[in-house]
């Protein structure tokens, strides 16, 4: 299995653009029902595939995703 | 196991890079100018010149950049920022410059500026953001929009005959002398964004060493003025945007001479 | 090039145009910004033989939207700076002036004047009055402007200018006309290098670490921000009225006042002269800053004096001052030539004297 | 003297404008109160200029007037711009050769120079200027000749300078006699 | 694209931007030049709509400057021709509108002012008052200028501005704020083709065998001749006030007058009426013409009624030609909001309600 | 034999075509605007065209080109004749216009509107005079002086880093699609006054087939701006000035298809 | 009705803007006078839009005003920033779904109404702003409904007059009841 | 002997610029000692070499020079 990663997306930020969706190559992301307080859908991680690859983050117009990776180190 | 991971040793992407406020954008969901702004900033970070960096905003979209970005900021009429940020690099040769402008404040209206203050060589990054559209006021015709494109000033498509070709400022640029290092990129993917983010620090470097003018167009989105999802859009970029306005190195650096040379086949 | 030792204090014949340029440089001129534009050329073409043997940069921009907007970029950074231009030039900086009036950026601008409208011609005029005060841009606000009579003047008042903007956060004004930036008289030039400028630190210098960052900027979208701005703004002018300056001569006797500002109140000096020979006792005011205008000292002459005649070289503009100033209270008449025209002595007795029948 | 007003005019290229300047220089010098005011625009181009000079004991109010103590004429138009505008008792002084329709009022004191023939003599035609202005110093004596000999250094370009043993013998020249 | 008929007579509900687009078409336009701006991008995004399917010609140009010049040209080769922007794009227009005046070229431009100075707010302003009646370009000259309160009155404007254009050969301008610009009302639009335009005999067409070129300029080099152009303008301008317009409400038995023009005369209507039903008694004077200035009924209405208060979204412009038509013959007092900000008929009635205490 | 040769019929050269107006020049001796103007002229006069003409004059020493050529004209504000040319042209296709304008004007001050005129490939014949300063003010830096020139403000000479280089903006407007043919001539010898006169002709048959913007630049000299004599000034385009802006054509229309294509190795 | 102040408010998505037009359209339809006020600008961006109709039976002299009859209100921000705007003896019209904070006043007649879900069941979201404005006109009727009718054709674009047919049916539910 | 032509100069509108004198391939032309109106010396022809070949007229900048030349007819 690849490395193990994860990501924490700030749902006050996010305006569900699903940008992040369209760049991770899991197809970890989905955009949610959920409501922010300005009134956008925020996307959630779904599926637990993420790889930490930062693909998303790095598209995501609105610096709303985190990304954090298992340490190589930490794999092993 | 996530909550394992979640902790600072295992960050590998902070979204709350020092060089940004914080603050969060007032741009519509998927615009790219919030990307560009990021990767700029995370740049200036990375190579630890905050201190040293003085931007320039242009009139456009990203009017209120210096809202997000955290360093010293100026806020240039409609068209002039490059002469804004001429003068600031001239009255302030130890600090980093740079001027961030749409294509309707650079190359139109500020067509005198941008092209006078390339061919001055100042040693400035400049970042051109095209969108083909006035975002800020609407969804305008901008001087690099499309052939056929739809806008509320050309809403049966720009004609050629009489709106003109949309114009490739920056292949124009890059034959005056005074410009070091041009560049086309985009934020339509992750490796663009990679790629962007290269060039914007290779900018800083070749600034630290006088070199010219820097100048990085990045082909970006307007969902609005497109009048499409962010998603068509990403589509769109690669469909229609980038024949017209093709990715890559325009005119570098030699690597053993440093003369700035031009890219072939470009 | 090697750089000169700071010049002393010096007695010179100069043009309006060199002095005023000289005067810039000892006043620690960190930058000028320009494109040239008769009749003050000069300006430009002196800075750029003496700069590179002194201090400080010039820089010949591709416009004057450039040079404006150079000036604010760089005035901005903290530098103290200067642009000057005549009429066409100085239309076109309007957006630019706006600007930097409200986003508060000290400066210095000068508009060496010539007949308008529209490219008219390149000899002397004050035309460009109304524009000066009133603002040829858009919105509200004034620049502290100063109109010099004498090539003396054209020194000092680069210091004063400087002083103004520099104090108020505001950009000043030098308007002369043609005939002042090419004529030549005698003037003292202060000693280089006793102006110290300090940069100030609302500029933008490179965010360091203790402050936050430093923004110049004057958009303030919502309507509210806008407003309170405008009332910071209306304050600021307000105070600026304690710096009002105006020169009367011969006024306690008079029977007639002539009011007149730059080169034309010293041929109003010249016709009083010749009058007070003829027995007419004339006196002359000379508003010496435009912006804030000497209200007062026109207000309280009118108590006394009942005639004003309000000499310029254009169509009738300071004399809507001067009657805003008056209020009803002496009868305000105007004698004025146009398009490059300058009124000599003798045209001003000819008129006082219709004025005294 | 209290005041002078002086009109220099002709043609361009004939030394009018660093004429006046030398007189003005010269009075500087002598600390006196001077302007110098060009004619500046369009007849300068290819075509006539002029300046006026003041040089005065007291402030100098408008750098400006209309009629002269001295009118000095080197062309034509000048002369029928100018010659009614010398305040009567006042003088004319011209260069005879360019000249066509000579003076004709006579409650001035008009004095008609040959002055390039005598540059000419002195093999250096920039002179006229020179000898001009030597002989009105001559009649007029409002600055003293030392003075004016430092001016030229100051009027006269670096390279100019070269010249200035002619332009001195112009002034000396003008000063002797030749009207 | 395939053309439509002639529109006829109509009415609807239209904003005012488009209203005033339309109107243009249907005044026979020739050619519209301009550069977006908010709040009259309208302008130019609904004729760039009609006008392939109409007649006329519209252009996006590269920026104000540009346009402007554009619209020297073909106003100067004949052509019916409008532009329009706001606050900062007129600024960058003041050196081509001197250029314009100066040349005496019929041209409608339109003004909807937004909050400054500076980038400002985009929000409505009438701060650009001075600018648009004083001059914001160089030299002695004067805009034609209409000022709209009713979307009605963007339509009707239309047809007079371009009647005054051509009769004066004359720029006129129209001088809105962003909120009549935006906000909708019914009009009735006069039906196109009647208002016929002939090619003037001095445009350029090319120099037909028979006459002598014709030569549009502005350059003047000789003073003598620039001076009597100057005379000229001056005679035009005086004739120009026989076009004075103005509206008096409710002013035969008022004690206090209040003085607006545009929008704010219609709150300032309002707070009239608020304030009669409290027993004040107001009445109202709108100047339409802002260039001529309806000088003459403020100072006779003056001889009766000792107080008048103006109201403006500004910090205080037309206020001075108020007190200059009025000479100090009446108290006249100010209430202004700026930087975007409208004034409610409340706080008009409040600042009413302590002078008359 | 003199006086049998002169008369109408042996006449091969007439001094006063009836597309001049015989105002004598105000220009400096040996200013290479009159012949710029007289050319221009005689090619109206041979295409039987001055009815339909319109030129644009810049503020420039040609400011009062209007005085000397016989037809109607339209003197532009500095920088924005070609902005006046493409009002005039779009509100009269059936006219031919022309601007004139120098350096200063059209390469300065007038960047934008040049290079947006050209880009939207306006039908209209812009003829820029680079005589390498502003005359008409004095003497000042143009953008096309060359380096180490000496002007009122460029006192030691031009300078690459601090004023940048002579700009090429003939080259640059080349490569816009709006740009239909382009050419830079001269006028210090006989021969390239031919030159130019056909270079006037071709351009305005080609306006009259709406083929786009026809750009000739004329390399001319300022004597009194270059401080020289006129014999000294032509020596001085030969030597200085052609070797930066080499003469002949830069964008011709292919003989074949009949659109534009950049000639190769200029 | 003599005269009737309106203003709409709520979020830019939610068809304040239109909503607001149509009843100016109608009241255009009707023979009225009748303004059509939008803020416009930087609150707009993602944020707050609202917009003020007069309807009225003589000339309208200001279309400002800071004192309204009606109040529709869509949003949280809008009700803080309007509820004390309704004049007393006016009507407040409320999304019951986006307001987290109900009005309190004692003084005006309050409406809440549940255009979302009314609309939800139609299975167009979009028509909730004719829902809303079905119940202002049950309450008041201003203007005709076949105005408003004939006003929706006016007020949406081509593409969207689709869904014509739901809107009319959200306005005539709108008219029912639900409050 | 080449074909023989002539020049006029107005010598009125020449400014003594030698512009025409240096494009004169029969070296026919010189500046003169007679000073114009204007008070510029002014060319002449002084050699009867002229050829007619119009050089000089077309870099006249003041349009000073009309140019005769013989016919080709008239000349045999
Ligand atoms: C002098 C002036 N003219 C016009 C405007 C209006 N304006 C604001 S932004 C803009 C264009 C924005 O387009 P672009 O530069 O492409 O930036 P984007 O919004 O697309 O990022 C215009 C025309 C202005 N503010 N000032
Ligand atoms: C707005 C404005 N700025 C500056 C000037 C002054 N000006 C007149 S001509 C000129 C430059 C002329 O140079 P160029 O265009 O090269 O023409 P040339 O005289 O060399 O033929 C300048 C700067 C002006 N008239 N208007
Ligand atoms: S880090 Fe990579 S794998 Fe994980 S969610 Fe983001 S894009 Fe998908
Ligand atoms: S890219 Fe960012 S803003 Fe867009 S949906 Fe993903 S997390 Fe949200
Ligand atoms: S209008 Fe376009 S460019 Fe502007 S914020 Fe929205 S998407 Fe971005
Ligand atoms: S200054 Fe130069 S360009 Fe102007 S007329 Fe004289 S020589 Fe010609
Ligand atoms: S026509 Fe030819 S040969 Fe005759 S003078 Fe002229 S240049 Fe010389
Ligand atoms: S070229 Fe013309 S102006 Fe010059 S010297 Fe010859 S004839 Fe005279
Ligand atoms: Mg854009
Ligand atoms: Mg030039």
């Amino acid at each position: 299995m690849a490395i193990k990663g994860t990501i924490i997306i700030d749902t006050e930020l996010c305006k569900g653009c699903e940008l992040c969706v369209l760049a991770c190559p899991q197809k970890g992301l989905v955009l949610s029902d959920k409501i922010n307080l300005k009134g956008y859908r925020v996307v959630e991680l779904y599926m637990d595939n993420c790889t930490g690859c930062v693909n998303c983050a790095l598209v995501c117009p609105d610096s709303a995703i985190t990304v954090y990776r298992e340490k190589k180190a930490q794999a092993v | 196991m996530e909550q394992f991971l979640i902790n600072p040793d295992c960050m590998v992407y902070d979204n709350h890079p020092v060089t940004l406020t914080g603050e969060p954008y007032h741009y519509c969901p998927g615009c790219g100018h919030g990307v560009i702004h990021k990767v700029l900033m995370e740049v200036v970070r990375d190579l630890g010149i905050q201190e040293e960096v003085i931007g320039v905003a242009p009139v456009g979209c990203s009017v209120f950049a210096y809202h997000y970005m955290n360093v010293d900021m100026q806020e240039a009429a409609h068209g002039r920022a490059s002469a804004v940020a001429t003068a600031i690099k001239r009255v302030r040769p130890q600090n980093y410059v740079f001027s961030y402008q749409g294509d309707g404040d650079l190359a139109a209206i500020g067509t005198a500026e941008t092209i006078h203050t390339v061919n001055r060589g100042e040693n400035i990054l400049m970042v051109f953001v095209n969108n083909a559209i006035y975002g800020m006021t609407g969804g305008q015709m901008a001087p690099t929009s499309l052939l056929g494109m739809k806008t509320s000033t050309s809403p049966y498509g720009r004609d050629a005959a009489s709106m003109g070709n949309p114009i490739k400022i920056t292949e124009l640029l890059a034959q005056l002398p005074g410009a070091y290092y041009v560049a086309r990129h985009a934020v339509h993917t992750p490796n663009a964004v990679r790629k962007l983010s290269k060039a914007f620090k290779n900018a800083f470097e070749y600034q630290k060493l006088n070199r010219g003018t820097c100048f990085i167009e990045v082909v970006s989105n307007c969902p609005s003025g497109w009048k499409m999802s962010p998603v068509q859009s990403i589509d769109w970029i690669e469909k229609n945007m980038l024949p017209m306005f093709p990715l890559g190195d325009i005119k570098v650096p030699d690597p053993k001479t440093g003369n700035p040379v031009m890219v072939k086949n470009n | 090039m090697e750089k000169q030792e700071l010049k002393g204090k010096e007695i010179k014949l100069m043009k309006g145009n060199e002095a005023l340029a000289e005067a810039a440089i000892r006043a620690g001129l960190d930058a000028y910004f320009g494109y040239p534009i008769t009749p003050q050329s000069e300006v430009m073409e002196y800075l750029t033989e003496q700069i590179p043997v002194r201090r400080g940069l010039v820089l010949q921009a591709e416009s004057e939207v450039a040079s404006i907007n150079m000036i604010y970029g760089a005035a901005g950074a903290g530098a103290r700076v200067m642009t000057s231009s005549s009429s066409p030039g100085m239309s076109l900086m309007q957006e630019g002036i706006s600007y930097i009036a409200s986003a508060q950026l000290p400066c210095l601008l000068v508009n060496v004047m010539r007949g308008g409208p529209g490219l008219g011609t390149i000899q002397p005029s004050q035309g460009d009055y109304f524009q000066a005060v009133k603002g040829g841009g858009h919105g509200d606000y004034k620049l502290f402007t100063l109109a010099p009579s004498t090539v003396q003047e054209m020194v000092d008042f680069v210091f004063e200018g400087f002083r103004m903007a520099e104090k108020y956060r505001n950009p000043a004004l030098i308007l002369a006309d043609g005939a002042l930036g090419q004529m030549m008289e005698k003037v003292e030039l202060p000693a280089e290098g006793e102006f110290p400028h300090v940069i100030p630190d609302w500029a933008t210098t490179g965010k360091k670490a203790g402050r936050k960052q430093n923004v110049i900027t004057s958009l303030f979208i919502q309507p509210e921000k806008m407003e309170q701005i405008n009332i910071d703004l209306q304050a600021k002018y307000k105070a600026m009225e304690s710096e009002v300056k105006s020169e009367s001569i011969n006024t306690e006797d008079a029977d007639v006042i002539l009011v007149a500002f730059g080169l034309v109140a010293r041929i109003c000096m010249k016709a009083a002269e010749l009058a007070r020979e003829k027995g007419i006792k004339v006196g002359v005011i000379r508003p010496i800053t435009l912006f804030p205008f000497p209200t007062e000292v026109l207000n309280t002459t009118a108590d006394r004096v009942k005639k004003f005649l309000v000499v310029e070289m254009n169509a009738g503009q300071m004399v809507e001052d001067v009657r805003l100033s008056i209020n009803g209270k002496a009868d305000v008449q105007f004698y004025g030539r146009m398009g490059g025209m300058i009124p000599d002595p003798e045209e001003i007795l000819t008129k006082l004297e219709s004025m005294m029948k | 003297m209290k005041t002078e007003e002086i009109i220099i005019a002709g043609f361009g290229g004939q030394g009018v404008l660093s004429m006046g300047q030398m007189l003005a220089y010269s009075a500087l010098i002598d600390n006196k109160e001077t302007s110098w005011m060009p004619s500046y625009g369009p007849e300068m181009r290819g075509g006539t200029a002029n300046c006026v000079v003041i040089v005065s004991e007291t402030r100098i109010s408008s750098p400006l007037v209309s009629k002269f103590d001295t009118a000095i004429i080197l062309n034509q138009p000048s002369m029928e711009k100018f010659e009614k505008a010398v305040k009567p008792g006042g003088s004319l002084f011209y260069e005879e050769s360019t000249i066509i329709q000579p003076p004709m009022r006579t409650d001035i004191n008009i004095y008609r120079i040959s002055a390039l023939r005598e540059a000419e003599r002195l093999n250096k035609k920039q002179v006229a200027n020179m000898v001009m202005l030597g002989a009105f110093l001559e009649v007029k004596p409002i600055v003293q000749f030392e003075s004016i000999l430092a001016a030229l250094k100051k009027v006269l370009p670096e390279r100019a300078s070269s010249s200035h043993p002619n332009q001195r013998t112009g002034i000396v020249e003008g000063e002797r006699d030749n009207f």
